[in-house]
């Protein structure tokens, strides 16, 4: 096993790889750029080094910097979390070259299932459905042109795509022109490469994904599957195990089929292979994700299998610790990402200072985090500040606990996605498990006007404001004087005239 | 204490009287009609418990600039302007003044521009694309509201503007 | 099902309590003394109602008090938890008689197995087995000539005894005299009976017990075992399952023998048989629990059955909802308790305010608690303030992932066995499973003297004191002049200093 | 700035020098022969990250009573005093003059009296009960530390002590 390892990533995933190393009682190192001094994992790993200003090409995504700190810390292995340089083929092979041990799958699986079109090829060539369209990357003259061909809506995908960037559902040619730039444009800053192609729309999709992990002797088992229908701007918010379509049978074949695909490529490590299944439980292969999934913990609570662990044995010449019948689906699990965004807002990022947090604990919940009271979630980078992630012995029990946790769950100084599960998980097309990706766009929008407050809560309100104002501001001021930055301060003020002591 | 209470997006008005009665205890009169007895709290930093009546809530305050608190109740995050019955009156005085700038184009987000797409004098079209900022991996386009010109463009690529800062001034057609 | 149930205790438990009514969408409510007006409970319930003074017998005690409260308030049932009102039999009584639902089993069965001595004959009666002893209330005289008969060493304890409360290991006869004082003096305030009696000491014992779940119509599952070995004061303070004791065949044996013993109280609702074992896996009847235990969660991770949700149905009269087949144990589960205790000081009361608090999350860990940041711990009560469960694949993870999370727990102001439980889950004997009831006293306190700090701990501890100062003291005083009472008021301090606002 | 820093239960003195060099980063000299750079920063409310050459340090600081401060690192509780060399300097002229009081029975936990045993001029054995406080349910004896007679007796029964309150002294025999 490895000695030390290097956590290539920042916020909650980066937290998550350093909470498995401390359990492993391996070493752990991570890295830094300017505006994450303060952040969570830096403080949680058993070391931490700077590797430049804040924009994640000059520090996250700099392959030099970052194998060069990995040398210097004497670190045997680099677990890249998800993003950044998670599937970043050049960057394993820089480690490859470097005697490092990169934690995920060979580089040449992820140069073949990078490529969206070179997946769809292999996916094919294993055997499995996939999803009309075209098989290499595009002009924008024949996006239009293949586009008409293969009948509106259509759906244009970067060539080296991933969690949602630089995708757009085109539902009419006069959208195309601005959809391809758009498209262009977040493909390119995303993963410096613009090259896109074109699928077919399925109607009414549901986006449901089968996790592998497969060691590097080629045994292989899947964990079941995860559904991930539940997203804004292609990118999931809600994530549940199992999915209510799913059936014993059809279990079996998608997941024989992940792994048929993956042997295919030649991978090993952890990975998910992504599947739009439609109304007729048809499932069509999307394509595989190089990496460990935001959405793991799901997987995790109803197999019991530590899927971070798993990576990391395999990584070091372990064999894998199961075989397929060891895996047990016990009960449903459901995850809800934590986004620093106002739902109320079209999901638009809400980046700031928390000032306040409380979270939810108790049976069957899971909180994965990256910040803290006091955190600034900086406009850099991703979102995602945590996932809150419930168990029960079935579909409604997970429900009930997610509602409840959710209740525990307070953020505050910033909008985050909290209010937006609340409803979600109230809402009777979800409870009833029918619902498509296109759920936000159509269900949820229509529930944002139902925010009416009570006149219970206007008198709530105004009596805790003048106890606020009474406990922690000074009694000589009109409220409206009073100019709060903190209410620690205000807290301090308050004390200060109690006490007489300043 | 008498206080104007109004709810973010609700026009309405509220006036709520709190009366100290001791021992943590309030009354609470709304539009001088409801009253209520309250039990109120505070628990550690900013968070209140309160009974009424045995019924138990939890509320969060935070705030405080400008009479502007935001209250969490029951998982709902909830704007209310509170001012005294003087401020209230000082401001109706003033108030209705102050007319609402039109076609300013501003950022519900903060964010770093990635690129600007016209000019100072350029004509634009209603729905013209004029400016993208990105903030935590998300591009977001923003569109002129109107046919018109560019009275101003407000911001540079490459910087970085805070939340409601104003991005470009159209000037409407006709 | 109820529509609205009374919690009638404190605490993490009566959170816990509250929790499942939440979940289960049942209206909460519950009692409240003076000085807990500020405890977690009141605020997390959706009603809360003031019993009476501090002291538990003008209030969590006040058995007419908390009936008039639940008829007033509406409730169908009362949910008693632990400890307080939990074994007492006039209790379950009057909610009969009030037409109130008393969730926990028939009076009967409390009243027989409230009191030992009867517990230990009906357990003898259904074929279990005994450790020698007295099956009568003991004189002072009685107690010395039984004493010598059986021979020391001896357990005096209480016939109405729980909790460790009123029982004394006595190694020889100059000792009995004061034994039995304070055994008596104990068992009088706690149980308001005073009355004991003998049984032989089994030298190295461990203590193991069975949680079992039984309806009202008689259907009856065991979940397994809880071993709960380490034990200070005769009081549990880490509880696991599976022991490691354990095998399949004994497991059968002991959850059979725990149900026959139930049966023949005509028990119903959740319950726990508690046994010792010897060297030899020789085990004992020791006695019965008639109530939820403190260690529930380590038997619900590994089972996957909630088992307050199962006592509100059972007593609900609904049916059992799984069958002892349905009962798959999987992985293993670790409880410390967290108290307000110094581990390094006899583990005597630390009650106080809790200035800071960070729990810790992440995979494989549930944390249950009665406390927030700012709390204040009261002197009156029972020292449990929380309990971390975490659960791993095997023992070895689980113990692993206690670390972990010990390593992320964080409570300021009053001191807590959290280091008590770094040190247990480091101990080679723990961890080899080679303990018994005996640990705390001749492992744990040879421990106690190993606390060396580094002299890097005194360069952090100095440096980050002279940031303290900087940050949130005053600028002009003297580092030993700070009067602190909260760090809060520091920073406030601070601020004010530094934006001169004030 | 120059601290003597002592760790509880160690009568060991460390003399540390603290010197801002900028950053929020500190040159630290230890005993005037160990030299550290320390990267330090606080995280909200008296969490503080130090860094040191890559080696990062989770650490807590509260008090401040008397340059008495208790500090959590790596899941140890230490309680540090810190003094500056002056107040070092006072207190070693001050020092040594006050004497142990010897005799005295103190409770480390607070607690409520359940029982007092004795009487003042009773005269009492090594190991004689003579008080019993109990706090969270648990009854603790606080017994004679030595043959004696009972000098005064500071509390009574149905009594709330704070900790390290007196609660009998002894006049010891001989």
């Amino acid at each position: 096993m490895f000695r030390k390892i290097l956590v290539a990533n920042r916020s909650e995933i980066a937290v998550r790889i350093l909470r498995a190393c401390r359990e492993m009682g391996i070493t752990s190192a991570t890295v830094y750029s300017d505006v994450d001094r303060d952040a969570l994992h830096v403080r949680y790993a058993d070391e931490a080094y700077y590797v430049g200003p804040s924009p994640a090409r000059e520090s996250y995504l700099n392959i030099e910097r970052i194998i060069e700190t990995a040398k210097k810390a004497g670190c045997e292995a680099i677990h890249p979390g998800y993003g950044f340089l998670a599937e970043n083929a050049e960057f394993a092979a820089r480690c490859q070259e470097e005697g490092i041990v990169f934690i995920g799958p060979p580089k040449e699986a992820i140069v073949a299932m990078g490529s969206k079109t070179v997946a769809r090829r292999t996916a094919r060539a294993a055997g499995a459905p996939v999803i009309p369209g075209t098989l290499e990357p595009l002009s924008d003259e024949e996006i239009v042109t293949k586009a008409r061909e293969i009948g509106y809506p259509v759906m244009l995908k970067a060539v080296s795509g991933g969690g949602g960037k630089g995708m757009r559902l085109v539902e009419n040619e006069s959208e195309m022109a601005s959809a391809i730039r758009m498209a262009r444009s977040e493909a390119k800053s995303a993963f410096n490469d613009d090259s896109l192609y074109l699928e077919k729309y399925i109607e009414n999709p549901r986006h449901v994904e089968m996790q592998i992990l497969v060691d590097k002797e080629g045994r292989g088992v899947y964990l079941g599957e995860r559904e991930c229908s539940i997203q804004r701007r292609h990118q999931k918010v809600i994530e549940e195990s199992p999915s209510v379509l799913m059936t014993e049978g059809l279990r079996r074949e998608m997941g024989e089929v992940a792994l048929k695909v993956a042997r295919a490529a030649g991978y090993y490590s952890a990975g998910t292979v992504e599947f739009l299944m439609d109304a007729n439980r048809r499932f069509y292969f999307l394509e595989v994700n190089t990496r460990l999934q935001v959405e793991h913990p799901v997987t995790e609570m109803v197999t019991g299998v530590d899927i971070v662990k798993e990576m990391i044995r395999i990584a070091a010449g372990g064999d894998l610790s199961i075989s397929q019948d060891d895996v047990q689906m016990r009960g449903h699990a459901i995850e809800c990402r934590i986004y620093a965004e106002d739902p109320f807002n079209n999901f638009l990022p809400s980046p700031g200072t928390i000032i306040g947090m409380r979270l939810p604990d108790g049976p069957g919940v899971r909180v994965d985090r990256g910040v803290f009271e006091g955190a600034v979630v900086p406009m850099e980078y991703d979102p995602i500040i945590g996932k809150l992630i419930v168990w029960g012995r079935d579909r409604v029990e997970a429900v009930e606990r997610a509602r409840r946790a959710l209740s525990e769950f307070v953020i505050k100084g910033i909008k985050t996605t909290i209010p937006f599960h609340v409803r979600v998980m109230e809402n009777p097309l979800f409870l009833s498990g029918d619902f498509d990706t296109t759920f936000i766009d159509t269900v949820f929008k229509k529930m944002e006007g139902e925010r009416v407050p009570r006149l219970m809560d206007i008198a709530l309100g105004t009596v805790a404001v003048h106890k606020y104002l009474e406990d922690v501001a000074p009694k000589t001021a009109s409220p409206v004087q009073v100019h709060a930055e903190s209410p620690w301060r205000l807290y301090g003020r308050k004390l200060q005239l109690r006490t007489g002591l300043w | 204490m008498t206080y104007i209470a109004t709810i973010e997006g609700i026009s309405e008005e509220h006036r709520v009287e709190v009366i100290p009665v001791g021992d943590d205890k309030f009354r609470v009169i709304i539009n001088g009609n409801q009253e209520l007895l309250l039990d109120v709290r505070r628990h550690g930093c900013c968070v209140y418990s309160v009974l009424k009546d045995g019924q138990s809530y939890e509320l969060d305050v935070d705030g405080g600039g400008d009479g502007e608190y935001s209250v969490l109740v029951g998982g709902e995050h909830f704007h209310i302007n509170i001012m005294d019955e003087m401020k209230k009156k000082l401001l109706s005085i003033l108030g209705e003044a102050a007319g609402v700038a039109t076609g300013e184009v501003t950022t519900a987000m903060p964010g770093m521009v990635v690129r600007v797409l016209v000019q100072e004098g350029e004509k634009v079209e209603k729905d013209q694309p004029l400016v993208i900022l990105e903030a935590m991996k998300m591009e977001n386009e923003f569109k002129a509201p109107c046919d018109g010109v560019v009275k101003s463009v407000k911001v540079k690529e490459g910087e970085t503007v805070e939340a409601n800062a104003v991005l470009v001034v159209i000037e409407p057609a006709g």
